[in-house]
């Protein structure tokens, strides 16, 4: 069963077209990666989904209801988070701190509470840093979590990103390269991560350059090139068709 | 940590005093002003200070010029070993704070300054203050405010030390004889055409008034805002309206006042223009921008002395400016005519004693002579201020000839006052307060017109 | 109406639209590429003016050549205003850079005031004279202005086609892609802080025969330059060029009509334009520093 | 260690109530002046400071006081209303006029805001001189003090009273409302807009809440300001009283919202005063020292402290040192 549908999207700025009439949708419960050479539009896909960017035409549906023009925050109230391709924090916060703005759509306490500091406030406050400690301790992160995020080495930065994407309880998660930049051992923790939170019931939509972790991971795995769908289908028959190899020559050192 | 934190808490400690230091040490008021009399040691150089505020805007030109006329006036009397007031040598203390322009917070600011922590008593000249915020310091804690104001704020009975040493909307006679000046050259028409600001929007229906009585047909004035530069709109406006004379009132700056001709004579306007108050130079530069046939006959007002002010005193005291700063500018010079008046109570009471010279200020039945011509104080009875609280300052006026300014005629302080009283409509007050305490003595001045009728 | 006044009303317009034109281009400039929010642009309006007439009055020169001394002397102001400053000042945000800005403004403007004071200051007509179109006097003087604008922003339109021009385009469309193309964004940065200072010397000189010139000459015209930017759409060039004449011709035609009023008049249709198009007349909006 | 601290703290926090509730006892009356003009500034540069942190920076600051003023003084003398009533009426005032005119503003981001500021601090300074209801250039002036009962504020200490009344109510609601998760949300915002909105924050409405709260305070702060004025002239409320403003909260340190801008303040109305120059020169050289303060100190005089030592007093709340100098986002991959 498809949670998210993207109907022939399309954005383009002026001349240029980002995407064009690209379709493609991610079952529910899988992780499903999203592929393609340099300036593919990849992250562009992702503005779509999000709601940063406004598609020119087609349509975006999200467990049934057309999402296509709503506002970022009102996507996100729907359940899709997204975690960043750069390093994108809180960074004056500290780690807990982070994911708990990341529960800003949970329990509210309501503003004359919130503002007076009432019981019901400061229970609200507590009931949200244990659910806070239980995602930083699930990312691996429970040693930093009084550290100031902007001062975090980068693969724990990128661990806090996805961390405050999950506080917002998502039921899809958009990461964009979240192993860029990882030394091997912390890429497979990620790797392992990335599985559990699909375990969880979060579905997850994936950008990733590394093939290594595309290929290991992915449930289903779509390929883009200039804007356009040029293949899709599982992580073997992906790995030998010859449209997405070709897509991929002149590409070079990361790519394979 | 602790002893950073300790360190923190020292240096806060330190602050907090470092403050409480200034606050304490500084408040007390000198008092040494109203010492009044007491016997000195004759002979021996300045005893006492004598601390004279004024407020006046340090980012205008005239608040600047007005600094440099006051602080000369303060080094001429202490060059003189210090002024004799009822056998005291005084040094005179020039206090010159800038007031802002129309700005409550700093005119208070400064006001309170010069008043509670330096203990002035007497502010002399004041310029793009706000009056009415400077009453609420210097009535309650008595002291003599005589300054500048456009607006009646100040003209109130129950004000006790509060004389307007220098006021427009009473001077409506200098406006009138230029006024009827261009009516005698066939002008019908008229319209005014000003900044829109505190002095035009009270001045400017006064200054209808007396075209009224000068027999113009005045049009609603065209204002524009303050900061305008390209006067194009305006003077396609005021082509539009097809009048005979336009009357630039209170235009202040020089560079306005350029610009505006410059615009009208762009558009084609070939009629009448009162320039306001223009210099040599910038006629020289006005001219070159339109040329001399374009300026030719215009008259308008003029605070340049030379030529027509006949006190060696006074001359004397343009040379010493131009000795101090150089060149003589226009600007600020008839804003400092408050001195002239204070400098003559003092002298006459021999006191410095603030009861004493209001009580002198408003009784004070003759005309003093500034640089800028004769300046008298009056009384208001149609606001119902019976001591002589305002003033008629009179005015210098010119005609432009070959292109040159050629110094015409005074407008005597007797002239300002009678248009005024008869253009605004106040006749009858005047009267009935004639007829109690007889008609003011004006000093000897040419009168321009006949007001036999009042 | 009176109808022989509209062409009149429209020349006004169509002049301090010139003005605007550069002084709004600069700005946007700036801000667009070294995300910089000069606060000091009105003041080397003024600084341009004041250079021209000394150059034309003290040294004699012919008015084309106080032109470009006008330009170089406030685009070296302006580089050197980077180097002294800004290039600090950066790192530390957004605000502490425009605050220096202004602070440097003032520092321009009161030394201005103090050594010209009530001195204005003119140049004679360049072109005087007049020109009688159908019954219409328009001044050669403002059609001078109107034509330099129109040469400035073409010479900067071919300006931003060259190598460095391209490059400052780059840069204020995304820094990450200039510095990958070997863009040294330094001398960028530099070059358009001379550039955008350079454009409001220029509009100085220009104003330097028709306007007497004055030290809070530079004052309000900043904010009108605002509101230039802010009806052509922050960050677009053509924008603040079609959006300046657009203001210039609605405040002249504002004032004929409204009065002194006239510039509050100008706010509420502003603001409606931009209640309606978002991004201005043409804008595309920038990349803001912390959006 | 800890209890020893915490008694301290105490200490040192009694002995600077009782300072600051008996400084006008141990000052003359132009000092207490000073003090009372720095609780005024301070409160605006409170609110500035806190519509920094969703990153929008306020030009109009001094327009919405003027707006309070004005409330005030129109109430106090058309329609003869008591000064304490004016103040609600003031504050809802500016928040409804606010309300309509950053409809437009803050949806369209920072810089579209932080021009609009500007405008909107030429455009109502423009109206209050030249429409006759509002006493044009020459103001409008207030003859009577506030007073309760019995007690009128129209002494210097008095005042300085009700300045201290003002500000704790403006730094206790300041203080309450950055703690709360709204607080959170709108730190959140300031740090990075995208981010904020990734987690579902509704960057314009809590936008529009954290300035429309500004503008309540402002105008309060306006009415304030007639209390000890009695006069308000438009000339007082322009641009450049906004430009102060927001060197107060600079000189003071832009990450300390509550307490650096009346640090700024306070160092920016008292320092002038040791200053023995010509007061024509002032301005020139305010104006260097603000560029030193900038290149030199950055994080502003309480940066500089805490950069030396890092008590609980000068706590740094977290919240971006100034917006732009992280998170530079680039449009799109």
């Amino acid at each position: 069963m498809s949670l998210l549908t993207l109907e022939n999207v399309g954005k383009s700025y002026g001349r240029l077209e980002a995407v064009s009439g690209l379709e493609f949708s991610v079952d529910k419960g899988t992780v499903h990666s999203l592929i393609g050479p340099n300036g593919a539009g990849k992250t562009t896909v992702f503005n779509l989904i999000t709601g940063t960017i406004r598609a020119s035409c087609g349509r975006i549906v999200f467990d049934g209801e057309d999402i296509t023009r709503l506002e970022p925050h009102k996507i996100a109230q729907r359940g899709i988070a997204r975690s960043f391709q750069q390093t994108f924090l809180f960074m004056d916060y500290s780690v807990l701190d982070n994911v708990l703005t990341g529960f800003h759509m949970r329990d509210r306490a309501g503003v004359i509470r919130e503002f007076l500091h009432t019981r019901a406030a400061r229970e609200a406050d507590e009931r949200a840093r244990e659910q806070a400690l239980e995602i930083v301790d699930f990312m691996g992160l429970s040693e930093q979590k009084d550290e100031l995020a902007g001062n975090l080495p980068h693969g724990h930065q990128r661990a806090l990103g996805v961390s405050i994407a999950l506080a917002c309880d998502p039921t899809l998660l958009l990461m964009d390269e979240p192993v860029t930049g990882m030394n091997p051992t912390e890429s497979n923790e990620m790797v392992e991560r990335i599985r559990r939170i699909r375990d969880r019931g979060v579905t997850v939509l994936l950008v990733e350059h590394s093939m290594r972790v595309v290929m290991d991971i992915s449930d289903m795995i779509t390929v883009i090139s200039y804007g356009k769908k040029i293949a899709q289908g599982l992580p073997d028959e992906i790995k030998h068709d010859p449209q997405v190899i070709e897509a991929y020559i002149g590409e070079d050192t990361d790519a394979a | 940590m602790k002893k950073r934190y300790w360190i923190v808490m020292a240096l806060a400690l330190a602050l907090v005093l470092g403050v409480l230091g200034v606050a304490c040490g500084k408040d007390e008021p000198t008092t040494s002003t109203d010492a009044g009399g007491a016997v000195t040691t004759a002979g021996a150089g300045p005893t006492e200070t004598l601390k004279i505020g004024a407020m006046v805007s340090l980012s205008t030109p005239q608040g600047l010029e007005m600094q440099k006329w006051l602080t000369m006036f303060a080094k001429i009397k202490n060059e003189a070993g210090g002024w004799d007031i009822g056998g005291t040598k005084y040094k005179l203390d020039y206090i010159i704070y800038d007031s802002g322009i129309s700005d409550t917070t700093q005119t208070r600011s400064a006001y309170e300054k010069a008043v509670l922590q330096d203990g002035v008593k007497h502010i002399v000249c004041t310029w793009t203050d706000v009056p009415a915020v400077a009453v609420t310091v210097t009535e309650p804690n008595e002291v003599l405010w005589m300054g500048l104001d456009f607006s009646p704020d100040t003209l109130k009975p129950e004000f006790n030390y509060t004389i307007r040493a220098q006021c427009l909307s009473f001077a409506l006679g200098a406006a009138y004889n230029m006024q009827k000046y261009y009516v005698d050259k066939g002008a019908k028409t008229s319209v005014i055409c000003d900044t829109d600001t505190l002095q035009s929007q009270v001045g400017n229906a006064n200054w209808a008034k007396s075209g009224e009585l000068a027999g113009l047909k005045e049009l609603e004035p065209i204002t524009f805002p303050n900061d305008t530069a390209d006067f194009a709109p305006v003077a396609t406006k005021i082509k539009s309206l097809d009048v005979d004379l336009v009357e630039f009132a209170y235009v202040n700056n020089p560079d306005q006042l350029v610009n505006l001709i410059r615009a009208l004579y762009d558009v084609g306007y070939d009629k009448f223009i009162y320039p306001g108050l223009i210099d040599p130079e910038m006629l020289a530069n006005i001219i070159s921008q339109v040329g001399e046939e374009y300026v030719e006959g215009w008259s308008g007002m003029y605070y340049d002395p030379r030529g027509i002010q006949t006190d060696p005193e006074m001359l004397a005291l343009v040379d010493r400016y131009e000795q101090e700063y150089g060149e003589l500018s226009q600007e600020g010079i008839y804003w400092i005519g408050p001195w002239f008046l204070f400098e003559e109570a003092v002298n006459a009471t021999q006191s410095i004693d603030v009861d004493v010279l209001t009580e002198y200020l408003k009784s004070m039945d003759h005309g003093v002579n500034t640089i800028c011509g004769y300046t008298q104080l009056f009384a208001r009875p149609d606001v119902g201020i019976m001591g002589t609280v305002d003033s008629a300052p009179g005015h210098y006026m010119y005609e432009i000839l070959d292109g040159q300014m050629v110094a015409k005629r005074t407008v005597s302080v007797k002239d300002q006052y009678l248009v005024s009283i008869k253009a605004l409509g106040v006749v009858e007050p005047f009267q009935k307060y004639w007829e109690e305490n007889g008609r003011p003595t004006f000093p000897e001045e040419e009168s321009l017109f006949d007001f036999s009728d009042l | 109406m009176d109808l022989s006044l509209f062409p009149q009303i429209l020349l006004n317009g169509l002049m301090i639209g010139g003005i605007y034109a550069l002084i709004a281009s600069g700005f946007t400039l700036i801000l667009g590429v070294i995300q910089v929010f000069n606060f000091a642009q009105g003041q080397f309006y003024m600084l341009g003016a004041f250079i021209a007439i000394a150059v034309v009055t003290n040294l004699g020169l012919p008015y084309p050549v106080a032109i470009i001394v006008a330009l170089l002397a406030t685009a070296i102001l302006g580089a050197l205003l980077y180097f002294a400053v800004i290039q600090w000042t950066t790192r530390s945000g957004f605000f502490n850079t425009m605050l220096v800005t202004v602070a440097f403004g003032t520092i321009v403007a009161q030394t201005a005031m103090l050594s010209f004071g009530s001195r204005e200051a003119v140049l004679p007509p360049v072109v005087p004279g007049t020109l009688s179109l159908g019954g219409v006097t328009i001044p050669n003087g403002k059609l001078v202005v109107i034509a330099g604008a129109v040469v400035v922003m073409a010479a900067l339109h071919f300006f931003m086609k060259t190598r460095i021009g391209v490059s400052m385009l780059a840069a204020s469309e995304n820094r990450d892609v200039a510095s990958l193309q070997g863009i040294n964004p330094k001398r960028v940065f530099w070059i358009t802080m001379a550039v955008g200072c350079g454009l409001c010397g220029v509009a100085g000189a220009l104003v330097a025969p028709v306007l007497a010139a004055s030290g809070t000459m530079g004052s309000t015209i900043f904010i009108k330059a605002l509101l230039v930017v802010l009806v052509g759409g922050t960050g677009s060039m053509s924008g603040a060029l079609l959006a300046a004449f657009v203001v210039g011709i609605a405040e002249s035609f504002a004032f004929h009509f409204v009065g002194h009023l006239g510039l509050l008049v100008i706010f509420v249709l502003v603001a409606i334009l931009i209640f309606f198009r978002p991004g201005g007349l043409l804008g595309k909006p920038l990349p803001v520093p912390g959006e | 260690m800890k209890t020893g601290t915490d008694i301290t703290k105490k200490l040192v926090f009694a002995v600077a109530v009782a300072v600051v509730l008996a400084l006008p006892w141990m000052t003359g009356p132009y000092t207490t002046q000073l003090f009372i003009l720095t609780m005024t500034y301070g409160m605006l540069g409170l609110s500035f400071a806190f519509t920094i942190r969703v990153g929008l920076p306020r030009f109009d600051s001094a327009a919405w006081w003027g707006v309070g003023a004005y409330t005030t003084a129109i109430l106090m003398t058309k329609a003869d209303m008591s000064f304490w009533l004016t103040l609600p009426i003031a504050g809802i005032v500016s928040m409804a006029v606010g309300f309509l005119i950053y409809r437009i503003a803050i949806p369209r981001g920072m810089m579209v805001f932080l021009m609009f500021g500007m405008v909107i601090a030429l455009a109502i300074q423009q109206l209050f001189g030249s429409v006759e209801f509002f006493g044009g250039w020459g103001g409008t002036e207030v003859i009577e003090a506030p007073a309760i009962g019995g007690l009128v504020f129209d002494g210097k200490r008095e005042l300085y009273y009700l300045g201290l009344g003002f500000l704790g109510f403006n730094l206790i609601c300041y203080y309450a409302l950055m703690r709360s998760r709204i607080g959170r949300s709108w730190n959140a915002i300031g740090q990075s807009v995208k981010l904020a909105s990734s987690v579902g924050i509704n960057v314009v409405r809590y936008r529009m809440a954290n300035v429309l709260i500004s503008n309540f305070f402002l105008a309060l702060t306006g009415s304030f300001y007639m209390a000890f004025s009695l006069v308000a002239v438009p000339a007082t409320f322009g641009l450049d009283k906004s430009l102060n403003v927001i060197m107060y909260v600079i000189i003071g340190g832009i990450a300390y919202s509550l307490l650096g801008p009346l640090v700024g303040a306070l160092i920016l109305a008292f320092v002038p005063e040791y200053m023995r120059v010509a007061a024509e020169y002032e301005s020139i050289i305010t104006a260097v020292v603000i560029i030193l303060v900038v290149i030199f100190l950055p994080e502003g005089v309480l940066g500089w402290v805490s950069g030396r030592a890092r008590p609980w007093l000068l706590r740094r709340r977290p919240w971006v040192r100034s917006v732009g100098s992280k998170n530079k986002e680039p449009e799109s991959g």
